[in-house]
């Protein structure tokens, strides 16, 4: 889309270095570049300007110019990320346009974090000429291309030992899914009213009840805020006591309405 | 390069038997006669060097097979023995799956936090899980659901029979009660006791 | 039946390399130690027979490949499939995921200067890279390697082939020369500016 005045992007490892352009606008493709790093690290290169010493505000321009020319027809996140690193580059120069201490170490040159990314980007493309070079060396071998049938695997021939009770404890133990993609049917909600009542219900059954339980292993966020709304609004009638041994230990309901819970362990050996 | 070297590589690679004229277009120096004749003499070196393949004419074309009397090893090699029962982590991968099919391998590696592709096959052998179809986005990934395997296991009717998700510790602590009560007084298992 | 010719038979029916103790489960009388030994019987005879393939090592397992001077002709046959090549996102993906193992995506991003989900996804898919744990952290972001498909894609035998990083062509020399020159007055000139 854009007449070039240099030789395309070069792999960078080749590093050709080419006369130093000046003055001349920088025309480059986009599309053949990867990122931001990419292309900055092109404009260096090809520039044969020195890493440890980046005209920062020459190259912002040309990095503007080389964006500008295609920002309307990027995808959103690309634009995205070119456009954080013209934010960044313009940072940088604003910095640099404050007064200096004389003896400035590297180190602290404004400058100093783009140029470690830009080596480690950089660093990086040699690994991946190296593995572009196995790559091609292993596409020189050709594996059997034909194979014969096998027998299936034995699947239904084999008889499996699983029991119901084996599998739900499986199932009760899954951990916190992250948030839903696609689980069960959105119409499904999670009543504070339910859960006092699966509390009361395992009450029944036992005197202490671990507060995990509650809502495993459909663990959303909703059936988590319910299991303690239900929980804190039972605890403020006095119907349990919550107990946490310390932060992020496990949290354990008591029942109080038989009386048993005063002690740390129940009554049941 | 010789012109049986030739063609050993072509066959080797081909997916398909291919015919004497076909095997020929790999060199334009290479004539269907050539071909023919590198055939016979690639044949006799297999058969006076006791190789475990042959070239074979299907057809009208031929194909490297390895020699039937090999079969029974590869049937065996395929029947790998495997324990009766499920591991611990192909257990937890099959309850993420009843319970949140259809589920990409991905999805299933977040909640767990550790590969799933080879436990996912293990379940695809037992016919407890298959691919049931293809989610949205890149890649379009493959989503596993459970099979009728999985319900003739547990004489389950369909998936509603399973308890759901709110019943699900009250219906353990039933079951476990049972069994306690069926069988001797063994303590309760760690996982199950609300009694700790 | 020889070892030799039963561990052929085996490597000849498999499109994916195998490892020696797999290949011994063809025949309970072939301890793993038989199987090395009739790999490096079968080495020599390919070798010594002129054949077109050899028997190669690629992660912990064997493979028979042709010989990549056969390239050339094998590439001019539709029923060769062809070897897949990955594309300049996926290779940059990897190079960084295969040095710094275990590696979570965010690192991956901040090398990059760019989203890797998509890309990393597919590199999951194609079980180039697996996720081999969960880092510390908010989140417990999911920490991603490489896998034995990833070095029978780049025909390695394991990552210890891949050069140490100090000795890539690497640009870090170029850093180290800047430390020293650092008492050196570095100009804050912008030439290129002046003339904006």
């Amino acid at each position: 889309m854009i007449v070039e005045t240099q030789a395309p992007a070069t792999p960078v490892t080749a590093r050709s270095r080419s006369p130093i352009i000046g003055v001349e606008p920088f025309f480059v493709e986009l599309d053949r570049f990867r990122g931001p790093l990419d292309l900055l690290l092109h404009l260096i290169r090809a520039q044969d300007i020195d890493i440890f010493d980046i005209p920062i505000a020459g190259i912002t321009r040309q990095f503007l110019a080389v964006i500008n020319e295609d920002l309307d027809n990027m995808q959103l996140e690309r634009a995205g990320e070119f456009l954080e690193m013209a934010a960044s580059l313009i940072r940088i120069k604003a910095q640099l346009l404050l007064p200096q201490p004389e003896q400035l170490d590297w180190q602290e040159d404004p400058r100093a974090e783009l140029v470690r990314r830009l080596l480690e980007y950089e660093h990086f493309q040699d690994v991946v000429h190296v593995l572009q070079r196995a790559e091609a060396q292993r596409g020189r071998h050709f594996a059997k291309g034909y194979v014969e049938q096998r027998p299936a695997p034995m699947g239904m021939r084999q008889s499996l030992e699983l029991t119901l009770v084996e599998f739900l404890q499986a199932a009760v133990r899954i951990p916190e899914p992250p948030p839903p993609v696609h689980v069960r049917p959105p119409s499904q909600t999670v009543t504070v009213q339910e859960k006092i009542s699966l509390i009361q219900r395992l009450f029944e059954k036992a005197k202490r009840v671990s507060f995990k339980r509650l809502f495993g292993p459909w663990g959303t966020r909703a059936h988590a805020a319910a299991a303690l709304l239900a929980s804190l609004e039972m605890a403020k009638q006095q119907l349990i006591r919550i107990e946490q041994a310390k932060p992020f230990a496990p949290i354990w309901l008591f029942t109080k309405s038989t009386g048993g819970a005063d002690g740390s362990d129940g009554g049941k050996e | 390069m010789r012109p049986d070297q030739i063609v050993e590589a072509t066959l080797f690679a081909s997916q398909t038997p291919l015919t004497a004229s076909e095997i020929a277009r790999a060199d334009e120096e290479l004539a269907v006669s050539d071909v023919t004749e590198a055939i016979q003499v690639l044949r006799e070196a297999y058969e006076a060097e006791d190789r475990a393949f042959q070239i074979y004419e299907l057809g009208d074309g031929y194909q490297v097979l390895t020699r039937p009397e090999f079969a029974p090893y590869l049937e065996k090699f395929d029947s790998v023995p495997r324990p009766p029962y499920l591991s611990a982590a192909a257990l937890e991968t099959l309850a993420i799956v009843v319970y949140r099919q259809p589920i990409g391998r991905i999805e299933i590696e977040e909640v767990r936090g550790v590969g799933a592709s080879s436990v996912l096959r293990t379940l695809v052998d037992w016919e407890l899980t298959e691919v049931v179809g293809r989610g949205e986005g890149l890649g379009r990934p493959l989503l596993y659901g459970t099979t009728s395997r999985f319900l003739d296991h547990f004489g389950l009717k369909d998936l509603s029979e399973l308890p759901p998700p709110e019943e699900l510790p009250v219906v353990l602590s039933e079951l476990q009660e049972a069994l306690e009560f069926d069988g001797a007084a063994k303590s309760q298992s760690d996982d199950l006791d609300e009694e700790g």
